[in-house]
């Protein structure tokens, strides 16, 4: 890509759209199965147009079966398909985990490597619209403590855009985590973007003073912190680890190694988050680098309230960032 | 709300009878007019999230819930405020929840899609399709282990039929012959899926059918109708002939929530339904029996503005939950039983 | 494996015919005796974890897999000994597996409950009741999607069909009108829960009903009948009718795995049933009508014991997977497509 | 209890199955449900004879609809029962997570504290019996993730007879998980062991060298592990968690405090298992503290295989307990 390439002014909602319909248009054994993700035009209007432009076989709404249709993803990837399975949002993804982790992540290791399992699932996930806790679950980083799949959350339009085709590509099963607060997000996309990697975390922002390691729907939260902590004369590496199974230690420990101080953001409740398995893995491989302990700024371990005020208080902000930033740059001895 | 004792219809008593009606009138435009101000709100932007209105099906919950007796038990869905109004649980503690105050039903926590109301038995609200029913089978063993002649009435909407926890809660309630009543409200889509596409079999009642269970079609647009069905299934189940099943046949007039540019069926095909108002049907008739005069559906119609205007009222001036009890409730305070 | 063309029934090939009852019979003693060198190799420690043996139930895997041609799909249960025997898997490729041996079909990773063969497109072995049945309608998707006229078998307990995974399957391979045979192997018991305690209705094929999905019940001893049932099935199925259900009523004589003491049933129970089992009405009928010898019985057990001993013979001297590759196929090597 | 109280010889089977009975014969409201708890007599014998004693409604056989019967439990909970459920092993009750993770968990809190749910979910865990990828989970500290429930993993005979009187007190959803190994582990038990508190963790040896730190299932093998170290000169205190959900953060690192080493022995997979957030814990409280990083012992991350060298490889073991202890104390600069 010339620095002259062009660029389109793009939302993160068509990004994920362009990616499908590439995908489409690419690979005759690709199709889309989800709720609504036809007629109704998918319920955050990512899938809009995709139903008119290639059919009901390729797009194909399903009933309210979560088990059902997230394992016949799977079934019809064994049968030589490429399937795109869209549940509709984390929460209701509850009700296809056993397909998920007792199918999709076994399958190859238990048949000695005769089936492989070319599946994509992608999903919405995350709080901060008012969906009260029934609706507000943040469970990526849950789901990547499962081997056999792989877990990705596209933070930016790069990702929105590629990592889908990657994921494609990837002859296992592949979910990909959509914060439902980026739909909106616009920007600048090449407008040859392809596929990324999704194998690699990516630093953001350069910085000499701090790594701050986050993911998906806090990147931009933790980009503000950054620029406000910069204003402070703290100079704050962005981590986006883009990939939480399998994580690219490599990339954290490096940023580490360099700034010797880390926080990390994460939407998951606290306890038990993937923030935990970073902190573990600081601990681990740069324990010696360190100059102060690792700290995480999470969500509230409760529910999610529908108030906003409490939802607010609930979620990791850039306040939160920067104030324990500052905490930990103030009591490094 | 009013959960009158069960009437015999073969001994009419004309003023109890349009007393009654007046009530189910009433209920009904209750909900149609609090439901109409969410939407004002939701444009004010004084309530937020997901908000699904219940206009079109009033029929449904305020024709069924009379069969109810104070002590039965609610479940219902995140399409829930007519139920939650006539059940019995204040406007104004309803509007106060969708402003998230803690004046709220539930404390301003739950928001549209999770109303609670212990002094009721309304268990919610349930945001996930069908995770409402396995919590009916529970609460209706509950009332036939402790030998109480209770029933639990179980809300849900026709596309729930394809759940997995559809058919296990069918399948428990029937084996052990619990008390719910199972009341499935089609409106013929789910989001934008027309039922012909989420059931290869789209008779309903079959499916309970396939249970063992009694189950049948209603005119989900005529409280009337609604309310025999209700009362005649009530009636079996609690005196413990095990759970029914009742499919209400009816139509949602608006968008499945907020955010629904409603591609999926014709404008024609909903002013169709429209003409099957079940307000204007059941004014229609009452007026044409010369039940009620103009001058008293008026008179309904200002008595619940009042509500729904001093409810409103009453949510703003509502108070906002301290912040520093974010985590109170995530485990109940120890003082519990 | 054999797996027959079709044959029409009305113009009957005696010689055929015959090779095909030897063949049928040939087939379920084949499983019979698999399963009692597994009962023995299990007391001796070299089968370990859960073992479900298959004996009582040889005629509906060996009737219903006669009319599945080579590119044909099998999805199966954890009790699946006999249906990969059937569906040709070598003997001693199954009993490496149960040995733990990497010459195994799973390369000893999956053991008893987990056998898959690529080669004969058998899915598994799955131990999740209920499990595998979205992945049925998945590969039948598959195969509709790329216009392949081949059918996906699914065998399953009575026990599955409470669980939500039976109904949401059933109805989406009603709905979307996929070729799968889904055959339910209905031995009374799912563990020590009778049937009529985990269901309301005990007439299986009405659910199927309640999914407009055509069902008949057939008679699990007899492998004629399970035969007939499955070709006419699969004809259905394959012609792009949609999806069948097949209840194959049958028994299991032994204990649900070996850890089952059985007090839910009595002995009287199984002698009744054992007066049934598949394999000595087979041979008794295929005897009367002169169609087959003692010596030709005789033979053919001769050539099984033959089998199975071979089959151990290798289990015994296969390997054991170097303990360095543990982690191998987590994922899958990078050189795959 | 006096010192001569007198003890009597019991499997963890029996102490389980002595704590349901004496719950059932105290409180009326006590009832068990789950797959087989009846007639079979329980699937791994732990409940057997209980259906002769209390009969049919109190001891209920329900179909295979784990979903149904865990919410059927919430319900009952709510509507005034004191439920037991019973989901046969922890692999299934991916089947029932919807239930728990947006029903038990959430009701209390979303209804604004109204409705209290006081449910009791026991299931068999664990890995060791070559029941191979589908049958092989240890996910309790997984579920240790979700707030609103509270996760218990009774490792002795005392906590399989005592938890469960605990639990039932409890006004909120307790899961308590039993180690599928346990069962036969055989032991002597006070003749009047009651209930036990289910708020904290035990240190069950004391040590000074390094901090062992484990529950349920794998606590015999750091028992062993320690003794085995303790014959090297090492003195190894084990710490057994017992609950996961709250953390009792506080003995952690009071053990850490004492001994500034640890390793955490976890049956869960590494990446995001429990073993992560007490390493994250002990980084945030008492890194001052440590003389050199905390490590972790975990199951090799891959579903588990079936033949029996190979579970046995993948599986937290006393010699890689003690290996990695010799190689931390080796390695401390
Ligand atoms: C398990 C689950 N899947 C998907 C959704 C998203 N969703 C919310 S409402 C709805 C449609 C439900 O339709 P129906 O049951 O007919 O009720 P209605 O909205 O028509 O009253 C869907 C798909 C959900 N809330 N829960
Ligand atoms: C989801 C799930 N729940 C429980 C079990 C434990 N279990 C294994 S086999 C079985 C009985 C199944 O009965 P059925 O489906 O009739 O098959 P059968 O064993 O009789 O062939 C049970 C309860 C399981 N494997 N999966
Ligand atoms: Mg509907
Ligand atoms: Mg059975």
């Amino acid at each position: 890509m010339s620095a002259q390439a062009k660029t389109v002014r793009i939302t993160y909602r068509e990004a994920v759209r362009e990616a499908i319909r590439d995908a489409l248009q690419r690979d005759p054994r690709v199709f889309l199965m989800g709720e609504d993700v036809g007629r109704y035009g998918g319920c955050f209007a990512v899938t809009k147009g995709l139903l008119e432009e290639f059919g009901p076989e390729r797009i194909r709404d399903t009933p309210l079966s979560e088990s059902a249709f997230v394992g016949a993803g799977i079934g019809a990837a064994m049968g030589g398909m490429r399937p795109i399975v869209e549940i509709m949002t984390v929460n209701f993804s509850l009700l296809a985990l056993d397909q998920i982790i007792n199918n999709a992540a076994t399958i190859l290791y238990m048949s000695g490597g005769q089936f492989n399992i070319p599946l994509v699932i992608r999903m919405t996930t995350g709080a901060g619209r008012q969906l009260a806790a029934q609706h507000s679950h943040s469970l990526e980083g849950w789901y990547a403590h499962i081997p056999g799949i792989k877990v990705v959350a596209p933070a930016t339009l790069e990702d929105a855009r590629g990592m889908l085709w990657t994921a494609l590509e990837d002859p296992d099963p592949v979910l990909i985590f959509e914060h439902g607060s980026l739909y909106n997000m616009e920007g600048d996309l090449a407008a040859d973007a392809g596929p990324v990697d999704i194998d690699k975390a990516a630093v953001r922002r350069a910085g000499t003073d701090i790594s701050l390691i986050t993911y998906g729907g806090t990147l931009n939260n933790v980009l503000a912190a950054a620029n406000t902590l910069a204003a402070d004369g703290v100079s704050a590496e962005v981590v986006d680890l883009r990939t939480l199974r399998p994580l690219d230690t490599e990339t954290i420990l490096g940023s580490v190694a360099r700034t010797h101080r880390a926080v990390i953001v994460d939407e998951g409740w606290r306890s038990g988050s993937i923030s935990a398995e970073i902190s573990a893995r600081i601990m681990e491989g740069a324990f010696y680098e360190l100059d102060a302990p690792v700290e995480r700024v999470c969500t509230a371990e409760a529910p999610m309230p529908y108030a906003k005020h409490l939802e607010d208080a609930a979620l990791p902000q850039a306040a939160h960032i920067v104030g324990c930033v500052r905490l930990m740059i103030g009591n490094d001895g | 709300m009013t959960a009158p004792q069960a009437r015999t219809s073969d001994k009419p008593n004309p003023g109890l009878e349009r007393e009654h009606a007046l009530d189910l009138l009433r209920q009904m435009v209750r909900i149609r007019r609090f439901e109409e101000k969410c939407v004002e709100l939701y444009s004010a932007g004084k309530i937020r999230g997901f908000l699904h209105l219940y206009i079109g099906e009033e029929a449904v919950a305020v024709g069924a819930m009379q069969a109810l007796e104070p002590g039965d038990a609610v479940v219902a869905t995140y399409r829930e405020h007519g139920h939650a109004l006539v059940r019995g649980i204040p406007a104004e503690k309803i509007m106060a929840e969708l402003y998230g105050k803690q004046e709220g039903c539930s404390g301003g926590r739950g928001g549209s899609m999770h109303l609670f109301d212990a002094a009721t038995r309304f268990y919610g609200g349930n945001a996930i399709v069908g995770g409402g029913l396995p919590l009916a089978v529970g609460l209706a063993l509950a009332d036939k282990l402790q030998q109480r002649s209770r029933v639990t009435a179980c809300f849900f909407g026709e596309g729930a039929v394809a759940e997995g926890e559809f058919h296990e809660s069918m399948n428990l309630a029937a084996l052990w012959r619990l008390p719910v009543l199972f009341c499935c409200e089609n409106n013929l889509y789910a989001m934008g899926t027309a039922l012909k596409r989420s059931e290869s079999e789209v008779d309903l009642c079959l499916k309970a059918t396939s249970y063992e269970m009694p189950a049948w079609p209603v005119d989900g647009m005529d409280v009337a109708l609604c309310e025999a069905a209700a009362r005649r299934a009530a009636l079996a189940v609690r005196s413990g002939e095990g759970p029914c099943f009742l499919e209400f046949r009816t139509y949602r007039f608006r968008a499945h929530s907020m955010y629904d540019p409603q591609l999926y069926r014709t404008k024609a095909e909903i002013a169709e339904w429209e003409k099957r108002d079940p307000i204007n049907l059941f004014e229609a008739r009452l007026q044409e029996q010369g039940i009620i005069s103009s001058d008293e559906i008026a008179a309904i119609e200002a008595a619940v503005a009042g509500e729904i205007d001093k409810s409103v009222e009453l949510a703003e001036a509502g108070t906002w939950e301290p912040i520093e009890s974010l985590t109170r409730f995530v485990y109940s305070d120890r003082t519990r039983p």
